[in-house]
């Protein structure tokens, strides 16, 4: 059965054979792999067979013997797709805007400095996330911002 | 000893929040006192509001007028009849005027005295003091006059890479390293930006940027009967955003004469100004082994519990026996440095994004296993990390017989001290004290920077993802049986691991 | 070292479970040594058969199919790469027949040779063999002539009170006090029925029997080089049905030259059978502070854990160290007391009802959060109790400044280490160590038949059902709402304990 | 509301006046209490008012600021009501008869000793909990017995 998930924000597929009595087996990048599961406490479980190790999981965040991933459904996702992306610079975290850098307009490179904020006592700087013009700047400075939303959209060159 | 410190002090009002609330609350336990801590409105489900003895709510608002609010805070300790107040560290902890008015409500502040918290407090007015006696300083321009040329000209004086600080600053907060005279009216203008939305003053300071630093602090103690003593270093070189992240002790950088040489300055100092209580006398050291005079913190220090792993002794309970009076149990000679320890700052940031803080709520907190490791947190299972106060979620103290197992026990820990549902820099930390700069010992204030190569991210690989997909797909399967017959299936199954 | 170490052992077979097996396993994790442990098919939801870097399957039956199988557990070891095997306690680790096999397999042992097991194993033997040596030793009947007659004329001749000892014995099973001539011949019957049905073997040996005695032991520890160090006393006189219970270090009824004098008791003996590892001599001592050697364990003993806080060492560490051929990394000089530590051991068992034995389901296990404290257990939440295995859930093991202050720290922790679903005695160690005669130092092997009186249950308040009640009520109350909405309740709750 | 409980085995009545947004009110044994609740995690409560304590509970497992107690609805009851009374003498866990010290129809006193078992390697004496004439006796030496189980009835003389 083919089967759509997300891991760490990008969409894979996966062909699951099997998935009972705490065996579960699937295709994943070309390979086949088979695991047995335990339960060890309400957050974690032991996973065994071609990589024995303990996986902790909390909604969609899962560590694997200390390494961080996340995974879920297509179907209830929690990540925005792709945030910051597609010409939006967004906030990552409620916060004052100190200083906007540029105005509608102007032309910037990936990389340069856009909006200076503040957010938990530490100054962040925004930057052009590619190359583009700036078509909407949508805080002046001094305003509060919540986290997650557009600060600044960029309209990008047709490649 | 038990009985004479309960007569003076019976009950502690715990001014702070988190990790450091808890920290005193668990000397408290130990030794019989009472705690009474504080809280904001928003905080009921944080363990500091519901583990001590009592707890008062400071409403809501800014910290203006919950955790910084002097009034409210005498208020709550004379309504609880607690007989003295901590102040942890960060918040009131170095204030002299809060610690006068402790002391003029009748009651004990747990800490310096108003006077030494007046001259360390300022770092212009200690350097004047430390000159005094003799200590030495990094060479600067401490003046009055601020003027944009005249900073400027000072810092071309005293020559390029050049600090500047913000007079009353601390954490990072206010400071830019200088490198080149063309990007000094940015850097102070920016510096100078910050000093004045953290402290409300922007008054800076110069000094001459000591390449490839080592920062070296000494623990001292002294109480009030002329006893001064040191509890060895604490190396704190590798930072992030000027703020520490790894600590550890004893420094490989000190031999014994200069382990010797610089713990005695510490003492000199403290000894000078008549001290009282814990404080931390901050060094940065060169390549060569000259150390100069940083600042001194008149409070216990976030990294304090380094130094009681490998001194074994509890800095807080010689806080409390100081502040009631007492002469401290121990003389110098008593004190010695056994095996190693590393702290390593918890925060919930992304390390591969420029250190940029996260938020989001706890699933679950892992709890270490080995032996001698601790894991001071003020975080449990559900309590969401938010933008209101400081992103450190823990501080993971690891000691080992040497620094070689306490390396291995630090990351050994990592993996076990998980904060599910949250980004953290816990992965990052794995890298640092791996590296193979960091095991030689090679350490200084800016590696970090120099060595950000080695701090990639190592790429998950597809085993490690198929690992997480078997754990995601039986999580889904468990959803469709109850728990207890899920349990029977696992221990139906055969033949794992068989031989 | 740590090289030196890895290319001799790399990787230990632990032939153990529970507490024990995950404590070695905690040490190899911070040598960088690869640990590989063993279960039953029973056993896969306990940590021990999962934590390890690899572990392998018993299979299903009685002990001598499982954990006491010495050609399995060899397989094992070959098949997996080990390089030795540590046996932790009870089990195969005085077992002088397996740690023969071992070497003989190419493989090295983590304990003493099998001669000097052989001697110490008997306790006939040994006390022959410390006569030699001019140990100090109870006078009593160590006999081949096990008739009822010559034992009961013997016992008549050392004069009442008497103890019955099975000669292969341990932990209390197959022995019995006799305080009359009269009761002698049913207490000899049930101590050989005890005895044969433990350890397949009934001869006994009958002892004069010590009023108000305390049990001393010293914790001893030998290389190959020569070296016969002691990391001083520890005082188990804390039993019930013969088992200890609860045991501290330093031991309040030893002064200075009494403490070196029994430890330097236990190195003439260590030193007088050339000891290697570590080794428990195990004392007598009346209320003169005469003492008597008793026996000696050549294996790790459950009560270790306070000897490595108070000494602040790693015994396993060493036992490995030992085990490799190399020299101790200390000098008897290097090693002292510091502090005092407590160990309390948590059964599940109905102390109130005979100390019966309990089983259950463990719905939650508790952590202890105060500093230096130290629960060693083999279960996670979630697990069962059995009847299969000893009724011991956990060791907590606490270390003060003083003993007042591990008292305190003992009480604190007792409540926080909560077994939830299994009756336990943790409240039980609560009244003892809570006791006027414990906290004053009046130990001895009777305490909880002299003091039972004291040790009665406290009558649960109606204030505290009350509490109970309300817990259960919300509990249901919670139970109607999905849980986020539950918390967001939680937080609109206004005026808790406002001032 | 009146309400039952079974408490420490013992049946109680409260009155229940209040249960909602974590606050609860309630009269027992003649006193009116009231508490306000906030979770700390899977089982554990903060329980402030009337007294501050954290508990915690698993089933019908309460544990009050380390102090221990069952409680639990009458419908759900999981305690067996009154186990070794009415002059039943049950086995506490599974076990091997080892002895068996009386016949049926001897008469004897609370405290005598019954029947002396083993379990978990130690050996457990049986003792009758009540004065009365021994009516029946389910096993003899040598056998296994279940967890629980009837070893000897009493019949116990009218008061």
């Amino acid at each position: 059965m083919k089967k759509k998930l997300i891991i760490n924000s990008k969409e894979v597929e996966i062909d699951l054979s099997l998935n009972r009595d705490g065996k579960v087996e699937f295709t994943f990048n070309g390979k086949q792999y088979s695991f047995s599961n335990r339960k060890v406490d309400s957050v974690s479980q032991y996973i065994s067979g071609d990589l024995n190790a303990l996986v902790s999981s909390f909604e969609n965040n899962f560590i694997v013997d200390g390494r961080e991933m996340t995974i879920e459904s297509p179907l209830r996702s929690r990540s925005k797709s792709n945030a910051s992306s597609g010409g939006h610079m967004q906030s990552p975290m409620p916060g004052k805007i100190l200083q906007v850098l540029v105005k509608v307009g102007d032309v910037v490179k990936e990389g340069d400095s856009l909006i200076v904020m503040e957010a938990m006592k530490m100054e962040h700087t925004i930057k052009a996330n590619a190359d583009g013009t700036i078509s909407a700047i949508h805080f002046s400075e001094g305003q509060q911002c919540a986290g997650g939303v557009d600060l600044v959209d960029l309209s990008q060159e047709e490649a | 000893m038990s009985t004479e410190i309960l007569n003076k002090i019976d009950k502690i009002l715990i001014a702070n929040r988190g990790e450091i609330a808890l920290r005193v609350m668990k000397t408290c336990k130990e030794m019989g006192i009472k705690s009474v801590t504080i809280y904001t409105e928003t905080e009921k489900s944080y363990p500091h509001s519901y583990l001590s003895d009592e707890s008062f709510s400071l409403g809501m608002g800014p910290l203006s007028e919950t955790y910084l609010n002097h009034e409210k805070i005498i208020e709550i300790a004379k309504v609880s009849g607690a007989k003295a107040i901590h102040p942890g560290y960060g918040f009131l902890s170095e204030n002299s005027v809060f610690a006068k008015k402790v002391t003029d409500a009748g009651l004990i502040f747990i800490g310096p005295t108003p006077h030494s918290m007046e001259i360390m407090g300022d770092k212009k007015t200690s350097k004047v003091e430390m000159e005094k006696i003799k200590i030495p300083l990094i060479p600067g321009y401490h003046g009055d006059d601020q003027s944009e040329s005249v900073l400027k000209a000072a810092a071309i004086d005293i020559g390029f890479p050049v600090l500047v600080k913000a007079s009353a600053g601390g954490g990072g907060k206010g400071m830019r390293i200088v490198w080149k005279e063309e990007e000094f009216i940015e850097a102070l203008a920016s510096a100078k930006r910050e000093a004045l939305n953290s402290f409300g003053n922007d008054i800076v300071l110069i000094e001459k940027f000591i390449q490839n630093p080592r920062h070296i602090e000494v623990q001292v103690m002294s109480d009030t009967h002329g006893n001064h003593l040191h509890f060895f270093e604490r190396e704190c070189s590798i930072q992030r955003r000027h703020q520490k992240v790894v600590e550890e002790t004893p420094s490989k950088a000190l031999d014994d004469k200069l382990r010797k040489s610089i713990c005695e300055t510490a003492v000199a100092i403290s000894s000078g100004i008549n001290y009282k209580g814990a404080g931390t006398v901050e060094f940065i050291m060169d390549a060569d082994g000259k150390f100069f005079f940083l600042e001194m913190n008149t409070r216990l220090q976030v990294e304090h519990p380094i130094t009681e792993m490998v001194t074994n002794s509890d800095l807080v309970r010689l806080q409390i026996l100081v502040a009631a009076g007492l002469e401290l149990p121990m003389k110098q000679q008593e004190i010695s440095q056994n095996g190693h320890a590393i702290e390593v700052r918890i925060y919930s940031e992304d390390p591969d994004n420029n250190f940029m803080p996260a938020i989001g709520k706890i699933g679950h907190v892992g709890t270490p296993t080995l032996n001698n490791v601790r894991l001071d947190s003020g975080y449990v299972d559900g309590n969401e990390v938010t933008i209101d106060f400081d992103p450190m979620l823990a501080k993971l103290i690891c000691w080992g017989v040497d620094r070689d197992s306490a390396i291995s026990k630090t990351l050994h820990s990592l993996n076990e001290v998980k904060f599910l549902g949250v980004t953290t820099n816990r992965d990052y930390l794995k890298r640092i004290v791996n590296t193979t700069p960091f095991r030689e010992g090679d350490t200084f204030t800016h590696f970090i920077d120099t060595y950000s190569d080695l701090l990639k991210p190592v790429e998950t690989t597809d085993l490690e993802i198929a690992a997480g997909i078997a754990s995601f797909l039986t999580n889904s399967q468990t959803e469709d049986t109850t728990k207890s017959e899920t349990v029977q299936a696992w221990n139906r199954l055969q033949g794992f691991r068989n031989i």
